[in-house]
C-alpha cells in the first residue's frame, strides 16, 4: 500500500520533468533536468525494491551522465535553436505507438501480484539455489558474476569497445596555432581554483569518495554494489578532482596510460579468472574449479571478477572525462 | 512508528514535488541549479527513511552515493558555467581579430 | 526506555520533515534568487540534521547509527559548500539582489517556452563571465584580482563587449 | 483500483512517447540524445516494475529471517548492466557529435544535410 502511493507521487514527477526536458530550448536546462530525471528514477528503482540497480542508476545516472553532457556541451552550442519541425507528424506517430502500447498493458498482471509469471519459472530457482551453490548473500549479484558471468564478459567488453571508440575520435589533441595557448587558457577556465572554499573541501572529500567507491566494490556481496557501481564511484572521486583542479592536474593524478592501462587490465583479468577455472579441469568462467572446496571458489572467483569490472568502469569513465575535457583547448 | 516514517516522506515528496516547479519555472538558471541541489539532498533524506520504513536499514549507503553524486554534479554545472563564460570570451576576441 | 526512544525520535522526524516542508514552500515562495537559497539552507541543514538524529535513535547499538553519522557529515560538509559556490557565481553574473543592487544588471529570464522575441539569441550571452575572465587585458597585466575590484571594472567591460558585437 | 496497479506501464508508455516525440521533432543532435535516454529509462522502468512482489524485499538474503519473500533478481541484473552499456554508448555519440560540430560548425541536422547536399 506504501509503495503504491510513493510510487504514484515519483512516477508522476517523472513525467512531468520528462515533458520539461522535452520543452526546454536551453540544452543547459535539459541536460541539468535530466539529472534530476535519473535522481527520480533511481527513487523509483528503490521503492520497487531494486536496490543494486537505483545505486547504479544514481552514481552513472544523475552523476557520469550530467558531467559527460556538460563537457559535450561545453564543445558544442548550447542554444537548440531550431524550431520544432512540423510538430503533427512526431506527435501523431508517437502518440500512435503510446497508445498501442497502452491498449497492450491492460492484460500485464498488476503490480506486485505474486503469481504474475514473471515469478513462475525461473527466478524461484535462483533464489532457493544460491544459497546452496555459491551462498552469497547478494543474489543479484551472485546472478551477474556467477550464474551469467559470461553475459557480463560481453558487457565489460561492449564498454571496453566503446572507451576504444571515444578515445579514436577524441584522440591526440593538436591544438591549432590561432587558438589562445594552451597555457592561458587552462589557467584561466578549466577549474575552480580561485573559489577556495570548493577547492579545499572538494580535494579533501576525494580519499573518502575513493575509499567509498572500494566500500562499495568489496561490499557487493553482502549488500547493494559491485563492480559497476564502484568503477563508477571511484571515477566520480577523480572526476571531482579534475574538475576543482583542473585538466592538467587531473591528467597529472591519473595519467592517460594508466586509466587506459586500467581498462585493459580490467578485461584481462575477467577473462584470465575464466581460463585459469578452464584449466584447473572446470568449465571456462566456472569459479568451482578455482579452489578445493566449490563454494570458496565461487567466492574467490566473484570477487576476482568484481575487481575487473571495478577496474574497466572505472579506467573508461576517466578516459573518456579526459578525452572531453582535453578535447576543450582546441 | 510506522506513520511517523509515513509522514516524513510525504513532507519529503512534497518538497522534492516543490523544488522540480522551482527547477521548471525558475527564471535564471542558477534557480535551476538550486532546484538539483536541494533535490538532491531530498532524495538522499527520502531514501534514509524508505529504508527505516522498508525495514532494511543496511541500504543506507545508497544514500551516502547519493549525496556524494549531487556535490559532484552542482560543480560540474558551476565549472561548465564559468568555462562557457571564457569561451564566449574567446571567441568575440577572434572575431575582434579577424 | 523503548517508548521513550520511539517519542524522541518520533518528535525529531516530524520537526525535521515540517522543516523540509517549511523550506520547500520558502523556495517557491521567495521574491529573487538569493531569498531563495536562503529558504533552500534552511532544509538542507535543519531539516537534514533533526530528520537524521531522528533515524538514528531508531538504530539502536548496530551499524546504523554510524552510517547515518557518516550520512549527515557528508552533507553538513557539502551543502553549505555548494550553496556557497552556486551563490557566489550567481552574485558574480549579475543576478540582481533585492536588497542592493551593486552588480547592476538583472539576468534575463529564460523562459521554458520557446522566446518569441529574437533576444533568447543573446539572453545568456548577456551575462558578463566569470571573475577570472573580466579582461584579456587585466589579466596579461596583473595576476587575477580579488573579486571585488573586479565588480566594479564590469560595467567597462560589459561596454567594451557590447561595442566588439556590433562590430561583427 | 485495477488501473492503479497498472500505473506503472502507463507511465512506460507515456515515457516512451516523450522519448521518441523528442528524437523525431528536435533536430538538434545532442537534445535528441537526452530524448534517447528518456528512452531507455522508459525500458529500464518497464523491466524493474516487473520484478516487484507484494510484500518482497530486495533479493539480499539475510541469515537470521526465515521466511522472507524476495524482488525478483533477474530483471534487475539485466537492467544493472544495461545502464552501463547505455552510458558507454551515450558517450560515444557524444564524442561523435563533438567531431560533426568540428566538421560542419553546427549540429542541427537539418543544416548537416544542407552542407551534404550541396557538396
Amino acid at each position: 500500500m506504501i509503495t503504491i502511493v510513493f510510487s504514484l507521487f515519483l512516477l508522476t514527477m517523472l513525467v512531468i520533468v520528462a515533458v520539461a526536458i522535452l520543452r526546454t530550448d536551453n540544452l543547459f536546462t535539459a541536460v541539468m533536468l535530466s539529472g534530476i530525471f535519473s535522481l527520480i528514477m533511481a527513487a523509483n528503482f528503490f521503492i520497487l525494491d531494486a536496490a543494486d540497480v537505483a545505486l547504479t542508476e544514481a552514481v552513472i545516472g544523475a552523476g557520469i551522465s550530467t558531467v559527460l553532457f556538460l563537457s559535450a556541451l561545453a564543445l558544442t552550442a548550447e542554444y537548440d535553436r531550431s524550431p520544432p519541425v512540423g510538430t503533427w507528424v512526431p506527435l501523431l506517430t508517437s502518440s500512435a505507438l503510446g497508445g498501442v502500447i497502452i491498449f497492450a498493458t491492460f492484460q500485464a498482471p498488476r503490480l506486485g501480484d505474486p503469481n504474475a509469471i514473471v515469478h513462475k519459472h525461473v527466478a524461484p530457482w535462483y533464489l532457493e539455489r544460491t544459497p546452496e551453490l555459491i551462498d552469497v548473500p547478494n543474489v543479484v549479484t551472485a546472478v551477474l558474476a556467477s550464474f551469467r558471468g559470461y553475459d557480463t564478459l560481453g558487457e565489460v567488453f561492449v564498454v571496453f569497445i566503446a572507451c576504444i571508440g571515444v578515445m579514436s575520435l577524441l584522440g591526440r589533441v593538436r591544438p591549432r596555432r590561432d587558438s589562445i595557448e594552451e597555457g592561458e587558457f587552462e589557467k584561466r577556465s578549466d577549474n575552480l581554483r580561485h573559489h577556495l572554499i570548493p577547492r579545499v573541501v572538494g580535494k579533501m572529500l576525494v580519499p573518502f569518495i575513493v575509499l567509498f567507491g572500494l566500500y562499495v566494490q568489496f561490499h557487493g556481496d553482502f549488500g547493494p554494489g559491485g563492480g559497476f557501481q564502484a568503477g563508477a564511484l571511484i571515477a566520480a572521486g577523480v572526476i571531482l578532482y579534475a574538475l576543482v583542479e583542473g585538466g592538467p592536474r587531473g591528467r597529472e593524478l591519473v595519467p592517460e596510460w594508466f586509466s587506459s592501462m586500467l581498462v585493459a587490465l580490467g578485461a584481462l583479468t575477467y577473462t584470465a579468472v575464466g581460463v585459469v577455472s578452464m584449466m584447473r579441469g572446470g568449465r571456462f568462467l566456472d569459479y568451482s574449479a578455482l579452489s578445493h572446496d566449490p563454494i570458496h571458489g565461487q567466492h574467490m572467483g566473484i570477487l576476482i571478477i568484481e575487481a575487473g569490472v571495478g577496474m574497466t568502469v572505472a579506467g573508461v569513465m576517466i578516459t573518456i572525462f579526459h578525452a572531453f575535457s582535453r578535447r576543450g583547448i582546441r | 512508528m510506522e506513520w511517523v516514517y509515513f509522514g516524513t516522506c510525504i513532507a519529503i515528496l512534497i518538497t522534492m514535488v516543490l523544488a522540480v516547479v522551482r527547477g521548471l519555472m525558475g527564471p535564471t538558471i542558477f534557480d535551476r541549479v538550486l532546484a538539483v541541489n536541494m533535490f538532491g539532498t531530498k532524495t538522499v533524506l527520502f531514501i534514509a527513511v524508505m529504508s527505516f520504513l522498508s525495514g532494511r536499514p543496511d541500504f543506507l549507503d545508497l544514500a551516502l552515493a547519493y549525496a556524494l553524486i549531487n556535490f559532484i554534479g552542482v560543480f560540474a554545472v558551476l565549472l561548465f558555467f564559468q568555462s562557457r563564460g571564457v569561451r564566449r570570451e574567446a571567441e568575440a576576441e577572434r572575431e575582434a581579430g579577424k | 526506555m523503548d517508548l521513550l526512544l520511539d517519542i524522541a525520535s518520533a518528535v525529531l522526524l516530524l520537526t525535521g520533515g515540517f522543516l523540509v516542508f517549511v523550506g520547500g514552500v520558502g523556495v517557491m515562495r521567495m521574491p529573487e534568487f538569493f531569498t531563495r537559497m536562503h529558504a533552500a539552507s534552511v532544509t538542507d541543514t535543519g531539516g537534514a540534521a533533526l530528520i537524521l538524529a531522528g533515524l538514528m535513535l531508531q538504530g539502536g547499538l548496530t551499524l546504523v547509527p554510524l552510517k547515518l553519522a557518516a550520512i549527515f557529515l557528508f552533507l553538513f560538509l557539502t551543502s553549505p559548500t555548494a550553496s556557497y559556490a552556486l551563490a557566489n557565481a550567481a552574485l558574480l553574473s549579475g543576478v540582481a539582489t533585492a536588497c542592493r543592487n551593486q552588480t547592476g544588471k538583472q539576468l534575463p529570464e529564460d523562459r521554458m517556452d520557446p522566446p518569441s522575441a529574437p533576444n533568447s539569441e543573446n539572453s545568456l550571452a548577456a551575462e558578463a563571465p566569470a571573475p577570472k575572465t573580466v579582461a584579456r587585458k587585466s589579466a596579461k597585466k596583473a595576476a587575477p584580482k580579488r573579486p571585488t575590484k573586479k565588480a566594479a571594472k564590469k560595467p567597462a567591460k560589459k561596454s567594451a563587449k557590447k561595442a566588439a558585437r556590433k562590430k561583427s | 483500483m485495477e488501473v492503479l496497479g497498472l500505473y506503472n506501464y502507463f507511465v512506460f508508455a507515456v515515457l516512451l512517447m516523450v522519448g521518441l516525440y523528442c528524437i523525431l521533432a528536435r533536430t538538434n543532435i545532442i537534445k535528441s540524445l537526452i530524448g534517447l535516454t528518456i528512452f531507455q529509462a522508459a525500458v529500464f522502468l518497464l523491466y524493474i516494475s516487473m520484478d516487484k512482489i507484494d510484500g518482497g524485499t530486495a533479493p539480499i538474503i539475510l541469515e537470521g529471517v526465515e521466511d522472507q519473500v524476495f524482488a525478483n533478481p533477474l530483471p534487475q541484473v539485466l537492467i544493472l548492466t544495461a545502464i552501463v552499456v547505455g552510458i558507454s554508448t551515450t558517450a560515444l555519440a557524444l564524442a561523435v557529435t563533438v567531431r560533426i560540430k568540428e566538421a560542419y560548425g553546427t549540429i542541427e541536422e537539418d543544416k548537416i544535410q544542407e552542407m551534404d547536399r550541396e557538396t
